[in-house]
C-alpha cells in the first residue's frame, strides 16, 4: 500500500511551491486581474516553460521532460495555490494531451516540442451555446477541407496559437458526425471576440471561424469519446488546482480569524467560524484523497479513470466552492473588498467547475461511469 | 383571512398609486431592460456605483433629488414623521402600502433611506428644537442628504468596538480615526457619528454622538472598490477634524444610547429590492438546456426550483403576516429578522446554481452571456456582499437565537473590561 | 390585509392546546407507541369526537358543526403539537374530504354523520407496491361490482371502518381506468395485516380484497384527479400538524439548552446550538407562513390551491424533519434514550412527511403546477 | 502511488486469510441476509442487543468467547500487543490489514474492543507488574470481559464534568454516583472507572482512576433503551462501593491524565462498520420506481448520489492515505477524525432519502418492507444515534478546529474555577 506521491515527487512539489511562492505574488495575479489587455502572465510563462514544467508529461522525444502524469498532478497542485494566471492548463492539460493520445507521429513531432517549450500556446474548443454541450449543439462545420462555425467560450482563446475544435465532419448532428481537427489560429478567417470571464486572470474569448483551414485529428467521427477520455484526463489535473486552491483559501480564513478580534476574542474562537473551517477542512481533506486516487488512475491508465475522475472533479469542485466562499464570509466586510485577496479565490473557485463541464455534468459522468462499471 | 385592503387603506393606495403612474416610469420585465434588474445593495442607502463615472453619477444624484421634491410634495417621502417636520403623519401601514407600490417603478433608491428611516428619527428624540427644525424637513424634501458614520475597521459585527477618538478642547471636540463602509459619504451633505470619547470606561459607555458637516475641514472620503468592481461604500478619514459640543447628541458618554435609537429605527421592509430570485432562475431554466432537454423538465432542477420557491413565497407571506400585524396597530413580530439571512443564502446558491446549469458559458461575464445577460455573474459576487453586509449571516443567527429565542449570550470577553485594556489584535 | 386566523379561530386554538394539554400528555401517546395492540387512543378520540372536532367542517345537515376549513386547520396545528394517537388524518381530512366533495346525496348522508361523530373512522388508500404511486402501479381491480386487489400501507387500516380505494374499473393501467370505491370494512374477502410503522402511534396495515362490495365514489375513471384535490386538501391540514410538531421539536430543544449545562454554560449559550436553533426557527416560519397561504387558498376555493398546497407541504416537511432531527442532536446523549420523547417527534416528522406522498413527489407537484399556472 | 502490499504485508494477510477461510464465514451480500447489514453501533464495544431476549444474548456471548480464544490463539487478537500478554508484537499497518480481511466475515464484534484497544494499553502504562500479568492475557483470550466506567449524566461531552465521588477511607475507596452510556456493562467482568476524589479542586485536578470488578457489592447496571428499541448502553448505579487502593491506576488527582491515556488509545480504525452508504442505496435506486421510472435514472437522484459516492469514497481514500503513512512507519495524520463526522450525517441523509424515494411505504418499518427490508429505517434511527455516540457531531468539529487547524478554544468558563462552584444547572 502506498497511496502517497514519491518523495521525488515532493520535492517537486517544494520546488514548485516556493518558486510560484517568488514569482507569482498576489501582486502578479493582479497585473492580469486589472488589466483587461493582459490575457496572461508573460514573464511567469517563460520561467515555467525554461523549467520545464510544460513539458513535464510530454516525452523526451518530443522535447519533453518525460515525467510522469503524477509529476504533472504536483505542479497543477502549486499552479492551482499560486492562482497562477498563465494558459497552462489549456495547453498542457488540453492541448498537449490531445495530441500525445491522438495525434499521428508527423503531429506530434510538429506540435509537442513547441508546446513543451512554451514557445506556442493551444488550447480547445467545444462549446457553441449556453448549457449543457451536446453533439446537437455543435453547428460548426467541416467541408472541403474548411472549417465554418463559431465557438464560445474558448478558454485561453486569444492567447493561443494552436486549436483543437469539435466540428461536424458529415451533415448528421449526433456523436459520430463529430470529428476532431487542429487548427492554426493565425491564419485568415479567424476572428476572435474578448469575453469577460468570471475570473479575468482565466481569460476566454469567441471565436468565428469562416473557411479556415484544419488538419483532423485522430479518426473521424471519434470527437466525443476522444474529447471525454481528456476531459476525464484534464479532470484530474484541474482537481489538483482545485484542492491547491481550496487549501489556500482555508488557509488564510484561519490565518484572519486568529488576527482578528471581535467582542475581546479572536474570531476564530467563536463556534460559528470554527465549525465553518472544520467543513472546509473536511470537504478539502475529501477532494484531495478523491484527487490521489484520480491520480493513481491516470498514472497507470486504469480502467477506473472515468470513474475516479468524475469524483475527483466533483469532490474537489465542492470543496474549492465551499471554501473559497466562505473564506469571504470568514472575512466579513473585507472579505468583499477588491484589496483582499477573497475574490481571487471566489472567482478562480467558479471559473475551475465550470470550464470542462459543469460539476452537475460530471456528477451525471460519474453515476453513468458506475452503471457502466456495474454492467462490465 | 383575506388579502383585501380596509377601505382607508384602499383609499390610501389609490393616492400612491396615482402619484407614481403619472410622476414615474413602471418597471420592465425581466427580458426587456435586464440592467434595470441587477441586484441592488439590499442595505439601506447604498445606490450601486452609476456606470459610466463621475458626471453620470452627479446627473444621476441630480435626477434622485428632483424625483425626492416631487414625492415629498406629494406627502409620500416620510409617511411615519410628524406634519410638522414635514411628514404626512401616517401610520406603519400606509408606509407599507407605499412601498409596495413603488416598487412596481423604476425610481431613484439608496440616498435619503438612511436619513429619512434613521437619522431623522433619531434627531428627533435626542436633538433640541432649534436643530430638528434646521435639518429635518430638508432631509425629506432630498436638499440635504445624510450619512452615517458608525462601522470601522475593528468595529463591524462588533458595533460597538469603536475606535475613533473625540477629545474635548474647550467647547469644541476633535475627531480622529476611521469610518469605513459608509454608504453615501461621498454625496452626502451631513453624518451622524458615535465615536470613543474616554477609552478607559467600560465598551459601551465610553461612546460619544455626534452630527456634522461632511465638508468639515479634516474629512477626507474614499471609494471602497467592491468584488463586483463597483463601489457601494466609503472609508472616511478624519484628521483632527473639529466641531462644536451643540453637534452633541444625547450626553458625553451615552453615544451608544443614542445609536441604539438609530439602529432600532431601521426602516420597515420597504418592498423586496429588485433582485434575484426563484422568478429569474424559473425563466433561466425555460431556456437552458441540460443533457436530456430543457432545464425545466429536468427533475433534479424541479427539485431545486421548488425549495426555492418555498423560501421565496416563504419570506412573502412571513411578511404579510407582519403587515397584518401592523394593519392591527401591533408591532411586527421579529419574523423579518430572517429575511436578509435567507434572501442572501438563496440568492448566492442560486446565482451559482445559474452558472453550473450554463456550464461552460458561466463562465462568462458581461453581456455577451444571453440568458439573462449577466444577470447571474453578478448576482453570483452581489450575494457574497449581501451575506455580510448590513450583518453577517453569523450576527442575524446569532441575534434570531438571543433576541427572537430568548438563548443566553455567547460567553463575552468585553464586558467588565475598560475598553483599552480589551485585547484587539493588530487592528 | 388580513393573513392571520380571526379572534374567534384563535379562542378555538387555544381550548384545543389547552384540552390536548390535559388530555393527550406524552403518557398517553407513549400508550400506543408502547402497545403493540392498540392502534390508537380510544378515550381520547372519544372525547375529541364529542367535543365536535371530528365534525368541525362537516356541514350541519350532515351532522357536523359546519364551521370552515381554517378552524379546521386550527385544530390540525394543535394534534401535530401534542402528537396526538388517533384516526383524525385519515378519517377526515382523507375520507370525510372525499365524501363531502364527491359523494352524492345519498352517500354524504350515509357516512357523513357517522364520520362527524366520530362513531365510525373512514381511511383511503392508493399505494401498493414500493415507490411512487402511478396509475400504472394499481392492480387492484373492480368487476362485477366486486374489488379483487391488494393495498398497502393502508393508514389507520386497522381501526377503519370504510375505506375509499382506487381501483380499475376497466383493464386499461391508465390514469382514466381509475376509479374510487367506498368500501365497508367490515366484510367477508376483507383480511388486514398489521405492519409496523416508524411512528407507531401512526399505524398502518396491508389489506387484501376478494370479492368484496364496493360502491362507486364520484365519476367513474376521475380516481385520480380527485385523489389530487383532496390530497392537495389534506396536504395543507397536515402542513400545519408539521408546523405544530416542528414548533414543539424547537421549544423543547431550546428549553433543554437552557437548562443543560457542560463546560460550566448553559449549553444553549455555545454558537454551533443557537445557530441550529435560529436555522429551525427560520424554516419554522417560512412553514408556518407557507402553511397560512395554503390555509387561505384552501379555505377560498381559490385556484392557487394546488400551488399553495404543495408549498404548504414541502416547506412543513422540511421545517419538521429539521426541527425534530436536531432536536436530538441538542439533547446530546439522552436524546436517543427510548425515555426522552425526542424519538417521538423524529419519527412523527417522517411519517408525516411520507403517508401522502412523500415530499419529493410534492416538489414535483408543486413545479408541475407552477408550469400550468404559467400557461393559464 | 500503487496499492500493493510490501512482501511481508503480503505473508501476513495470507496468514490472515487462511486463518479466516478456516475458521469463520464470509460475509453475505446485501439481498441474501439483510439483518447481517444491519448498521451496528460504530463506537467500540457496543454489541447491538441480540434479538430474542437474555437467552439468545448468552449464546451470543458464548459464540464470541469461543471466537476470541481461537482468534487469540492464531494470534490476531491483539496484534499491536508485546508478546509478553499475550500479543502478537504486531506493526500497525499488519492491524489494519488483519481488520481488512476480517471485515469480509461474519465474525462476533463489540465485547473485546474496549479492553484490548483501550483499556489493557492503559494498564500497560500505568497498572504494576502483577497486575499486567494478572489481568492483561485475559482480556485477549476473552475469558475476561472489560467496560470503561467514564461518561456520567452531566459528564458527556464535556467528559471531565464527572462528580462520581470517590472518597478514601483508609486502605479504600468508596464510590457513590452514577456512570452512563456503558457499552457492555451487562456482561463485562472488570471495568475502569474514573472519580472525582476532590471536588475543591480545579475541575480537571480532582479525578483519580481505578479499575474494579464489576461483581462488587453495591454495582448494579440498567440497560438504556434507545430510541431504535434495543439497547447498546447502560447506567451504571454506584452504592458505597468499596475498593482497595491496590485498585487505583495513577496518583490520586492524576485520574484526567490516566484517562487520556485510555481517550488516546481508540483503537485504529478497524474496517467500515458493516452499514449503509452509498453502496447500498445505489442497489435501492435499482428497485425504486419514482415518477419517471426507475429511480437510478432520475437526474435528481442521480445528483445526490453522486456527492454521497465521493463522500463515502474520499473517506476511504483518506483511510488509503493513513494506512500509506503507517505502513511507513509513521503516525497518521489527523485525517481520521473526519470520518464519524461525515459518516454518521451521511448515513442519516441517506436513510431519510431512500424513504422519500419508496414513498408512502416508506413508512412501514419491519421485514414487511420488502426493498432491503428494514435497513434504510434502522438506518433512519440508528444514524440519529451514530451523530451522537462516541463524540457529536458538534465536538468533533470542535476537534477538528481546535487539534487539526489549531484554531483557539472556546472561552471556557470551566478552567479557573474550583468543580464544586461551577455552575451546572440541576443536573
Amino acid at each position: 500500500m502506498n497511496f502517497d506521491f514519491s518523495d521525488d515527487q515532493k520535492l517537486l512539489r517544494d520546488q514548485a511551491r516556493k518558486f510560484l511562492f517568488d514569482k507569482c505574488d498576489r501582486k502578479s495575479v493582479r497585473t492580469i486581474l486589472d488589466d483587461d489587455q493582459l490575457h496572461y502572465h508573460k514573464e511567469l510563462w517563460s520561467q515555467i516553460s525554461e523549467m520545464g514544467w510544460t513539458g513535464t508529461a510530454i516525452p523526451e522525444e518530443y522535447g519533453g521532460l518525460g515525467l510522469g502524469m503524477l509529476e504533472l498532478c504536483v505542479i497543477a497542485e502549486e499552479l492551482g495555490r499560486s492562482l497562477a494566471p498563465t494558459p497552462f492548463s489549456s495547453s498542457i492539460y488540453l492541448f498537449a494531451e490531445f495530441i500525445k493520445n491522438y495525434g499521428s507521429e508527423d503531429q506530434k513531432k510538429k506540435f509537442l516540442p513547441l508546446i513543451a517549450s512554451g514557445e506556442k500556446i493551444g488550447t480547445f474548443a467545444l462549446s457553441e451555446t449556453n448549457g449543457t454541450p451536446k453533439p446537437s449543439n455543435v453547428k460548426t462545420e467541416y467541408s472541403s477541407e474548411k472549417i465554418n462555425g463559431y465557438k464560445s467560450p474558448v478558454s485561453d482563446g486569444e492567447t493561443a496559437d494552436y486549436l483543437i475544435i469539435a466540428a461536424n465532419s458529415d451533415n448528421k448532428g449526433n456523436r459520430n458526425s463529430l470529428s476532431l481537427y487542429i487548427v492554426d489560429l493565425h491564419q485568415d478567417g479567424v476572428s476572435k471576440t474578448s469575453l469577460e470571464t468570471i475570473d479575468p486572470t482565466r481569460p476566454a474569448c469567441s471565436i468565428k471561424f469562416e473557411n479556415v483551414k484544419a488538419e483532423l485529428l485522430g479518426e473521424q467521427g471519434m470527437a466525443w469519446d476522444m474529447t471525454e477520455n481528456i476531459f476525464n484526463r484534464a479532470a484530474v489535473l484541474y482537481s489538483f488546482e482545485q484542492v491547491g486552491g481550496a487549501q489556500v483559501s482555508l488557509d488564510e480564513a484561519k490565518k484572519y480569524s486568529m488576527e482578528r478580534f471581535a467582542f475581546g476574542r479572536q474570531i476564530g474562537s467563536f463556534q460559528a467560524l470554527k465549525h465553518k473551517m472544520a467543513d472546509m477542512y473536511v470537504k478539502i481533506e475529501l477532494a484531495r484523497s478523491n484527487a490521489y486516487y484520480g491520480a493513481w488512475a491516470l498514472s497507470t491508465d486504469s480502467n477506473e479513470l472515468p470513474v475516479a475522475a468524475a469524483g475527483a472533479r466533483v469532490s474537489a469542485s465542492d470543496a474549492f466552492n465551499y471554501a473559497a466562499k466562505e473564506n469571504i464570509q470568514i472575512h466579513g466586510g473585507v472579505g468583499f473588498t477588491w484589496d483582499y485577496d477573497c475574490h481571487l479565490f471566489y472567482r478562480r473557485s467558479k471559473l475551475l467547475s465550470l470550464n470542462i463541464g459543469s460539476t452537475r455534468q460530471w456528477r451525471e459522468n460519474l453515476i453513468s461511469n458506475l452503471e457502466k462499471r456495474n454492467i462490465v | 383571512m383575506d388579502f383585501n385592503d380596509s377601505q382607508q387603506e384602499a383609499a390610501f393606495r389609490k393616492e400612491a398609486r396615482d402619484f407614481l403612474e403619472v410622476n414615474a416610469e413602471k418597471r420592465s420585465i425581466i427580458s426587456d431592460k435586464p440592467n434595470d434588474k441587477s441586484p441592488q445593495i439590499a442595505v439601506a442607502g447604498a445606490p450601486e456605483t452609476v456606470k459610466g463615472g463621475k458626471e453620470a453619477a452627479q446627473e444621476a444624484l441630480e435626477r434622485a433629488k428632483v424625483w425626492q421634491k416631487k414625492k415629498a410634495e406629494a406627502g409620500f417621502a416620510a409617511i411615519l414623521w410628524p406634519k410638522e417636520f414635514g411628514g404626512y403623519g401616517g401610520s406603519p401601514i400606509q408606509q407599507v402600502i407605499y412601498s409596495q407600490e413603488e416598487h412596481d417603478y423604476l425610481v431613484p433608491s439608496g440616498y435619503f433611506e438612511i436619513g429619512i428611516g434613521m437619522l431623522g428619527p433619531t434627531m428627533m428624540v435626542w436633538g433640541n428644537d432649534e436643530d430638528k427644525k434646521r435639518y429635518l424637513p430638508k432631509m425629506i424634501t432630498g436638499e440635504e442628504i445624510w450619512c452615517q458614520l458608525f462601522s470601522e475597521p475593528s468595529a463591524g459585527s462588533d458595533l460597538a468596538g469603536i475606535k475613533m477618538k473625540a477629545e474635548k478642547d474647550g467647547d469644541e471636540w476633535v475627531l480622529n480615526g476611521q469610518k469605513v463602509w459608509t454608504s453615501g459619504a461621498h454625496f452626502a451633505d451631513y453624518g451622524m457619528i458615535v465615536a470613543r470619547s474616554d477609552p478607559s470606561a467600560l465598551k459601551h459607555k465610553g461612546l460619544t454622538y455626534f452630527y456634522l458637516d461632511m465638508k468639515t475641514p479634516g474629512i477626507e472620503v474614499r471609494p471602497i472598490k467592491q468584488i463586483s468592481g463597483t463601489s457601494n461604500f466609503n472609508e472616511v478619514f478624519f484628521n483632527d477634524v473639529r466641531i462644536p459640543d451643540s453637534q452633541r447628541l444625547g450626553g458625553e458618554g451615552e453615544g451608544w444610547k443614542v445609536a441604539l435609537t438609530t439602529l432600532m429605527n431601521e426602516r420597515l421592509a420597504v418592498g423586496d429590492p429588485p433582485g434575484l430570485d426563484f422568478d429569474q432562475i424559473f425563466e433561466a431554466t425555460k431556456e437552458l438546456e441540460v443533457e436530456d432537454g430543457l432545464a425545466i423538465k429536468n427533475s433534479e432542477v424541479r427539485q431545486k426550483m421548488a425549495d426555492w420557491y418555498v423560501q421565496s413565497r416563504g419570506l412573502q407571506y412571513t411578511k404579510f403576516r407582519s403587515i397584518t400585524a401592523l394593519s392591527k396597530g401591533q408591532t411586527p413580530g421579529p419574523e423579518l429578522s430572517i429575511s436578509k439571512l435567507v434572501t442572501a443564502s438563496k440568492m448566492q446558491d442560486v446565482s451559482a446554481y445559474a452558472l453550473e446549469l450554463m456550464d461552460s458559458s458561466g463562465m462568462v461575464h458581461h453581456d455577451q452571456n444571453p440568458v439573462l445577460k449577466n444577470l447571474f455573474q453578478n448576482g453570483y459576487f452581489f450575494s457574497a456582499a449581501m451575506r455580510i453586509a448590513g450583518g453577517t449571516d453569523e450576527v442575524l443567527r446569532n441575534i434570531i437565537a438571543e433576541r427572537v429565542l430568548g438563548l443566553p449570550q455567547d460567553e463575552r470577553a468585553d464586558k467588565k473590561v475598560p475598553f483599552n485594556e480589551l485585547p484587539s489584535g493588530k487592528n
